[in-house]
Order: C-alpha cells, then sequence, then structure tokens
C-alpha cells in the first residue's frame, strides 16, 4: 500500500520535472552569467580555472558557507558522539607489519598529494575541497593501518578554527581595503604562473587545512570505540 | 540514437533521484534510507551538470594558449555542485552519527520499532 | 562514445537498484560508492573535471568509508 | 556607512573562533554568543532608518549583480535580521544558566551558527545562496535537537534531518531547472526574465522550491517533524526554532513567491493551505497532554494564521502577517523559556504535572500566563491589534472565500484560547498544598522574560512603534518591480 502511494508520487513528480525539461534542452548554451565569467574571468580574478574563480571569487560567500556547513557536522557530530566515550581500552589486535609500515609511508605522499591539489587549485582541476578531502583519506589510511595512532584533537580544532578565521578575515580586509567583503585586494600576476590571482590561492589554502582537518575529524569521531 | 544523445545523462539523473526517493520513502532500515539520500543527491549533482554542458564542448580551464572560450561548458553549475557535494556529505555524516546513537539506545535500526513518539 | 555513456548510465542505475535490494547493508554501501564513482566518471564526459575530483574523492571514497564504519557500529544486515 | 555583510560576517568569524578562545578562557564559549547578537541588534538598528528610504545593496567580492552574489538590505531583510539578533540575544542570556550539561561549548557554537545561518537567509539576494544559508539553518538545528541526547532527541532529530533533507534536495533541483531556464541565479534578475517563459514551465521549479522550503516552514502536509522535533530539543532551542527557524521559512516562501514568481493565482490555494494548517494545529494541540508538544503544535497553528495572512496579498494583510510574526516569536519565545524552568522544577513535561507552580514559581508563571494570553489574542498584548489587522484585512478584501476562511480562523483561536486557559487554570488554581516553598528561576532567565514581557505590552499598547517598519517592509515584498530594479539599477 505504502509502495504503491509512493511511486504514484514519484511519477507524478518525475512526469512534471520532464514537462520543465523540454524547456531545458541538453547539450545547448543557455546561459548569461556563466558566459560572462568565461569571458572575463582570467581578465578579473587572474585564475586560469574558471571554475576556481567562480568558486571562490565571484560566488565566495557560498563558500564560506559551504565550509561553515562542515564546519556544523564536524562539530554537531562531536556533541551527538560526545557522551559515549568512555574509555574502555579494548585490546585491538595490531595491523600486520608489511600494512603497517606501507600506511606510514603511503601516508606523506598522499598529504604531498593533497597539498599540490590545493596549492595548484587556481590553475589545474582540483582545489580546496578536493585536496581536503585527499588529506583526510590520507588519515583515514592512518587509521586503519596504524590503529593506535590518534591526532591531536587540539591540533584539528585549530586547524578547524585557523582555516575559517582566516577566511572570514581576508574577506573583512578586502572590505577594508577596497569597500567589499571578498575583494580581490592583492596584486593578481601574470595568469597560469603559481603565484597569481591574489586573495585565491590563500583562500583555497585556508579552505583545504579546513576541509582536510574537518573531514578527518568526522572519521576520527565515528571510528571512536563504543 | 539521437533521442540516447539528448536525454542519456538526463535518464541517469532522474533515475537517480527516483530510486533515491524510492528507497527513503519505502525502507525501513535506518542506514537503508540514509544510502538512499546519498543517492537522492548524487542524481541531483549528476542533473546540475548536465544542464550546464554544451555539446562537444570542453572543461573551463584555460590550461594552454590557444583554447577557444566559445566551446566552454558552463562554469556555475560545476561550482553549485562542489557545494553541494561537500553540503550532501556533511548531512550523510551527521545523520550516520544519529544512527549509531539510536542503535545504541534501541539494539535496533528499523525505523518500524523506533517509535516512542506519535501525532 | 554515445554508447559508452549510455553503458554507465545504465550501469549506475543498476548499482542503484542494487544499493536498494541488498539485505547485506556492506554490500548495499560498495553498491552505493559504484554509484558514486560512476557519476564522477560521466562528471569527467561532461567536461567538469574539478567535480569528478570531488565526487571521487568524497562521494566514493570517504562517504563509503563513513558508511562502513559506521555500520561496523551498528548492525550489519537489515532485518 | 554600516556594511549589511557585517550582520553574516562578524558572527560567523566568532563562531570559527570560539574553539581558539576555549583554549584560553574555559567560559568564552559562554559569552561570545551574546556579545555577537548584541552586535548584529546594534548593526540591524543603525541600519534599520536607512533602509527605510532606500534599500541597501552590496555586492560580495566587488563585481555589479547578476554577476557576482549580492545582499538586498531592504525593510524586510533587516528587520528581520534584528528580530533574530534581538530574540537570538534574549535567549543566549536565559542560555548562560540553562545549558548546564552535555558539549557545552559546542551548543554555543552551533546555537551562533543556527542564527547567522537565518540572518543570511533574510537578507541575500541570491537564489543559491539562499539554499546555502537555509541549508546552515537546517543542519545546526539537526545537531541541536539532538543536544539532550535521550532516546526522544535521537529519534526527532533523525526525523527532522531525513524530511529537512529530502525538502534541500527538492529545493536544488528546483533551482537546477531556474538555472537551466534563465541562465542566472540572482533573485531580482530571475524575477524580471520570469515572464519571458511560459506559466507551466515555471510551475514546477515553483512547485519544488516551495515543497522545499516549505518542509521548514512547517506548511500543512510537511509539517511532521515539527511537534517531535519542538518538544525533545532543550527549551531554549526549541524557543528559537518556534520563534525562529519556522519564521525565516515562512519569509523564504514569501520572497519567493512574491519577488521572484510573482504567482498571484496560487494564492488562493496557499490561504487554504495556511487555514488547514492552522485548524490542524489548533486541534492537535488541544489533545496533548505534554505541555511542550502543546507549544509545538499551537506554533503550527499561528504559521498557518501567519500563512493565511501573507496570502490575502494585500498590504493590510501582508502588514497584519508580519505583525503576527513578530507577535508570535516574541510570545512563542517567551512561553518556551518560561516552560523551560517550569519543566525542570517540576521534573515531568505533563501539564497535570505543572499544579501549584503559580505559587511556587510566580514570576515564571506570570510571564507563562502573558505569553498565553498574548497568543490568543487579549488586549492590552501584541497578540491583540495583530490578529485584529489580520482579520480587518480578510474583511477588507470583500471576497467571500476569505471572510469564510477568517471565519475558520477565529475558530482556530477559539480553540487556542480553550487549551491555553486550561494550562494557566492549571498553574494557578489547582493543588492543594497551601504555602509550598518559592523558588522561582534565576535571575539570569527572568531578565530576557522581563524584557519579552515588556516588549509584548508596550507594543501591544502602542502598535505604532512597529507598524511603519512593517508597512514599508509589505511594500518591499509587494512591489516586486522596485525590488528588480533597485538591485539591477
Amino acid at each position: 500500500m505504502r509502495r504503491a502511494i509512493s511511486i504514484f508520487l514519484l511519477i507524478i513528480v518525475t512526469v512534471g520535472i520532464s514537462m520543465s525539461l523540454a524547456k531545458i534542452p541538453f547539450g545547448v548554451p543557455k546561459t548569461k552569467v556563466g558566459r560572462h565569467y568565461i569571458n572575463e574571468g582570467v581578465k578579473e580574478t587572474g585564475a586560469t580555472n574558471i571554475v576556481t574563480s567562480v568558486v571562490v571569487s565571484y560566488r565566495g560567500f557560498d563558500t564560506l558557507g559551504e565550509v561553515t556547513v562542515l564546519f556544523i557536522a564536524a562539530i554537531g557530530l562531536g556533541a551527538i558522539l560526545s557522551t559515549v566515550r568512555n574509555k574502555t581500552v579494548k585490546e585491538i589486535e595490531p595491523a600486520s607489519l608489511v600494512l603497517y609500515t606501507g600506511c606510514r609511508l603511503l601516508f606523506p605522499l598522499i598529504l604531498i598529494f593533497g597539498t599540490y591539489i590545493f596549492i595548484h587549485g587556481h590553475l589545474t582541476p582540483g582545489g580546496g575541497f578536493q585536496g581536503g578531502a585527499i588529506i583526510a583519506s590520507g588519515f583515514l589510511l592512518i587509521y586503519l593501518g596504524c590503529r593506535e595512532r590518534r591526532i591531536s584533537r587540539i591540533a584539528s580544532n585549530l586547524a578547524e578554527s585557523l582555516g575559517g578565521l582566516i577566511f572570514v578575515v581576508i574577506g573583512l580586509l578586502g572590505l577594508v581595503f577596497g569597500g567589499y567583503f571578498l575583494l580581490n585586494f592583492l596584486p593578481k600576476g601574470t595568469a597560469n604562473t603559481l603565484f597569481s590571482a591574489g586573495i585565491i590561492p590563500i583562500i583555497y589554502i585556508a579552505i583545504g587545512f579546513k576541509v582536510g582537518s574537518e573531514l578527518a575529524s568526522i572519521i576520527d569521531n565515528l571510528i571512536e570505540e563504543s | 540514437m539521437s533521442f540516447l544523445h539528448s536525454y542519456a545523462y538526463y535518464i541517469g539523473a532522474f533515475g537517480l533521484i527516483f530510486i533515491g526517493l524510492y528507497v527513503i520513502l519505502t525502507k525501513h532500515n535506518l542506514i537503508k534510507v540514509i544510502i538512499g539520500l546519498g543517492i537522492l543527491d548524487t542524481g541531483v549533482n549528476l542533473f546540475l551538470i548536465s544542464v550546464g554542458y554544451i555539446t562537444k564542448g570542453t572543461a573551463p580551464i584555460f590550461s594552454r594558449p590557444g583554447i577557444d572560450s566559445e566551446d566552454m561548458v558552463d562554469p556555475v553549475p560545476q561550482a553549485l555542485v562542489l557545494t553541494a557535494i561537500v553540503i550532501g556529505v556533511a548531512v550523510l555524516a551527521l545523520a550516520l552519527s544519529l544512527a549509531i546513537r539510536l542503535y545504541q539506545h534501541y539494539g535496533t535500526l528499523n525505523l518500524r520499532k523506533i517509535r516512542e513518539q506519535r501525532w | 562514445m554515445i554508447f559508452v555513456v549510455s553503458f554507465l548510465v545504465v550501469l549506475m542505475l543498476v548499482g542503484a537498484v542494487a544499493a536498494s535490494i541488498f539485505r547485506d547493508l556492506i554490500s548495499a554501501v560498495i553498491a552505493a560508492a559504484l554509484v558514486s564513482l560512476i557519476a564522477s566518471i560521466l562528471f569527467y564526459f561532461l567536461q567538469a573535471p574539478d567535480v569528478a575530483m570531488a565526487e571521487a574523492a568524497i562521494g566514493a571514497a570517504l562517504t563509503a568509508a563513513i558508511f562502513i564504519i559506521a555500520i561496523r557500529r551498528t548492525k550489519r544486515y537489515e532485518e | 556607512m554600516v556594511n549589511p555583510v557585517l550582520l553574516i560576517a562578524v558572527p560567523l568569524g566568532l563562531a570559527f573562533a570560539i574553539p581558539l578562545f576555549a583554549l584560553f578562557w574555559k567560559d568564552a564559549a559562554k559569552y561570545i554568543p551574546p556579545a555577537a547578537l548584541g552586535f548584529n541588534l546594534v548593526v540591524s538598528l543603525l541600519l534599520l532608518p536607512k533602509v527605510l528610504e532606500n534599500p541597501v545593496i552590496v555586492s560580495i567580492s566587488g563585481w555589479r549583480p547578476p554577476f557576482c552574489i549580492n545582499l538586498v538590505a531592504g525593510p524586510v531583510g533587516v528587520l528581520f535580521s534584528a528580530i533574530i539578533a534581538l530574540i537570538g540575544l534574549l535567549v543566549s542570556i536565559y542560555a548562560l544558566d540553562y545549558i548546564r550539561e552535555g558539549a557545552t561549548e559546542r551548543y554555543h557554537i552551533l546555537y551562533l551558527l543556527l542564527l547567522t545561518g537565518a540572518t543570511g537567509v533574510v537578507l541575500t539576494g541570491d537564489i543559491f545562496n539562499l539554499f546555502v544559508f537555509f541549508e546552515i539553518l537546517c543542519i545546526s538545528s539537526y545537531a541541536l535537537v539532538a543536544y539532550t541526547a535521550d532516546k526522544a532527541g535521537f529519534e526527532s532529530a533523525i526525523k527532522y534531518l531525513i524530511q529537512g533533507a529530502v525538502g534541500s534536495s527538492l529545493l536544488l533541483i528546483g533551482i537546477g531547472l531556474l538555472y537551466g531556464l534563465f541562465g542566472t541565479l540572482n533573485m531580482a534578475d530571475i524575477a524580471q526574465n520570469i515572464k519571458s517563459v511560459s506559466p507551466i514551465s515555471v510551475f514546477v521549479p515553483m512547485a519544488l522550491i516551495v515543497t522545499g522550503l516549505g518542509v521548514e516552514a512547517a506548511i500543512f502536509p510537511l509539517n511532521a517533524w515539527l511537534p517531535d522535533a519542538h518538544s525533545s530539543a532543550p527549551s531554549s532551542i526549541s524557543a528559537i526554532l518556534s520563534g525562529i527557524a519556522i519564521e525565516v521559512g515562512l519569509y523564504a516562501v514569501a520572497r519567493v513567491i512574491f519577488t521572484i514568481f510573482g504567482a498571484q493565482s496560487i494564492l488562493p490555494f496557499l490561504a487554504f493551505l495556511g487555514i488547514l494548517t492552522l485548524l490542524v494545529g489548533e486541534m492537535c494541540a488541544f489533545s496533548q497532554n505534554n505541555i511542550k508538544r502543546m507549544l509545538a503544535y499551537s506554533s503550527i497553528g499561528q504559521i498557518g494564521l501567519i500563512l493565511f495572512a501573507l496570502a490575502i496579498a494585500t498590504s493590510y494583510g501582508v502588514t497584519g502577517g508580519l505583525f503576527q510574526l513578530i507577535s508570535h516569536t516574541l510570545a512563542k519565545a517567551l512561553l518556551f523559556l518560561a516552560v523551560g524552568y517550569m519543566i525542570y522544577r517540576a521534573g515531568s513535561l505533563e501539564i497535570s504535572a505543572l499544579e501549584g507552580m503559580g505559587k511556587k514559581m510566580p514570576l515564571t508563571c506570570l510571564a507563562f500566563a502573558i505569553g498565553a494570553f498574548s497568543l490568543v489574542g487579549l488586549p492590552p498584548f501584541i497578540g491583540f491589534p495583530s490578529k485584529f489587522l489580520v482579520v480587518r484585512a480578510a474583511l477588507a478584501t470583500k471576497e467571500t472565500i476569505f471572510i469564510v476562511l477568517i471565519g475558520l480562523a477565529l475558530l482556530g483561536t477559539v480553540i487556542e484560547g480553550a487549551y491555553f486557559f486550561r494550562v494557566v487554570q492549571v498553574l494557578y488554581f489547582k493543588g492543594e498544598k497551601p504555602n509550598p516553598p518559592k523558588k522561582d528561576a534565576p535571575v539570569v532567565a527572568l531578565v530576557p522574560m522581563f524584557i519579552f514581557v515588556v516588549l509584548i505590552v508596550i507594543i501591544g499598547i502602542y502598535p505604532k512603534l512597529v507598524t511603519d517598519v512593517l508597512n514599508s517592509a509589505a511594500s518591499e515584498l509587494l512591489n516586486r518591480l522596485d525590488y528588480i530594479r533597485s538591485v539591477l539599477g
């Protein structure tokens, strides 16, 4: 019964959406804002990756909101799981030597790769979120392979707070120098070089650390033995 | 053939949205419902990206000189989806932590059995 | 090209259906991760490398990992 | 010149900084939210006279709209941000003593972020940005509902989370369709072009967006989460959820329908839904034995009335709706705050357990009674002029449907009166013990309640204080052409 009703509802929704999809043909250019970003983006922001210039500069406020969402998730998860932490030290079966050594060898490489991804966010595909996720997966590897190791909670809190603060403070500096929040007040440099695009790489590095430490602390909170 | 060409991505996206909503509406296992939320998110993201696609387009990155900017796909949906992916994972993580706590209290993940409060 | 895309779309939908059918939640999570992975390949075909990267790293890998951690702390089989 | 972006950036920065401050000073988490919200209140009040003349449009990152996100600090936005800051400030003072157990530092961070999200929703002029701030609001309230860490808390949080997440996915699909149709995300830009496509293809995104926002705004078929979530959260959070979160949801619905779509044709349907919501809410509230669930259902009823008033869509109607919204916010926040300490002392949520509280906690009970009377609409409290304005607006339309519906709304008010008087009677006239020991709520909690009471009485006696602002807010919502012109220049 419930199944029939839900299928009926879903069919109504799907038919409705496909009706309005008729006006949105696939593969045809239909945007005016995006066109402006493509034509003017490199000149205006100095970043050759237009997606980065949209994420950090044109729609930077969304990104600020988005790191806030992740921050909320990390904090909320901690609040929800906080009371279970009864420190019963269970005898954890240690990982085999090969696994242990392999993880410890791979971990710095993954960190370097993640850092590379978010430092070059304004030039190549990738950026703070992707790099942060890669760093977090490095921490996941450490949790799985070297089970007795834990990241320091204070360090991860520090990275979260500082990442967010740097973002907001850079935004406010833009307000002070040019009258607009998140204004790109630094020199743009030559496009397609590492030191270009003004505040974009700085913000992406802050986001990278923030996202990495938040995802790592989410994993840390979830993995904690109960 | 041309039908597939113009609708393959839309079919994929709305298929995922449909399946995701179906799982959320009909399943009783909490983890299953959360998996449904994840599938729904993926479908919505795929839909947003396919709205911005241009046939035979290139990625919106000026990685080397001489790329024709006319052919570039729309960067805005890509930026939106980056945001949406991160929001999605935040919601999923929160939901899973709630599921863990509910399991500790009730010993089950069946939503039919977890029903203290009623209308 | 279009056949590859169609095949991937079909595979993705099959993965989604499988995720909804499997009683073993670990298998369901793996199927859902497959959906995310194929979606990230489709993102790449749609000329969105940034999103493809984010979906592969966050959607497929990390989400599957936190699901499996959560299942390990709850119950593996759906009743 | 005060920049409206400070209303969002400063609380956000302070919230990020709380873990840092907490390293040096343990109590920092407690005192930062009141400070940040006090700052917001001052900034909003400074902005208010300016925006009454001309809305302040601020673009983020320095390009012109629609190529960047812009904030629109019109009368509506600044009025709402002032209300959010005021209620948030008072409730955060109350929480200084009320929140003692659990992860208090995290509670305060989430609380501040919730209110920042709400401020962002009311100020932004970009529909995807609205979605992002809406998610901030929703996700922090999911986590806060579970803060009590008992069975009921987790259960209602997961219910709320699943329904909210489906709602926001629908919202996102709607936004995607709009982007596909118009190629822009700026609300004024979409509104300008909305007539260029056929109404049928606009209808689907509108339906999806209104449904998605309606989950948070608790419009009738979508509000199954509300009574559970509002009754199992800590009382300070219930006050915020009832007093701010659903109102912000309603604001978003009104903004989407009035400004973006300019949809006159679905307004009678919304008026009908509003009255349905009102009747369902009041009937369920009448049959409750749990006092917080009763208040939660009463919120549903009030939301229905506000939705009805907004759907009248005349200048009177929208003014009345906004006035009713303010009066509900003040009264319901007061009620939840008062109830918080009553159930803390009584040790039970049942109404019958509150017998004789009128003698044990006289001041708290007095505050409760004033809130209840105001909500029912008795003079000289704020509920009277606001309800009066709604009724007058409905009668002024001279259309049969609105007059019939307002009759039903008055029936709902009668039910509301019945159950509130029952509670007041239990508080004051039941219970045998002649002279029980007096133990009122602590002063830190009584001060915010006292300020609420003062506001309720003063605005009730002298409604002119707010009606000017409300009039210009109503005209901002109704004149979409002015909005478009002021944003796009």
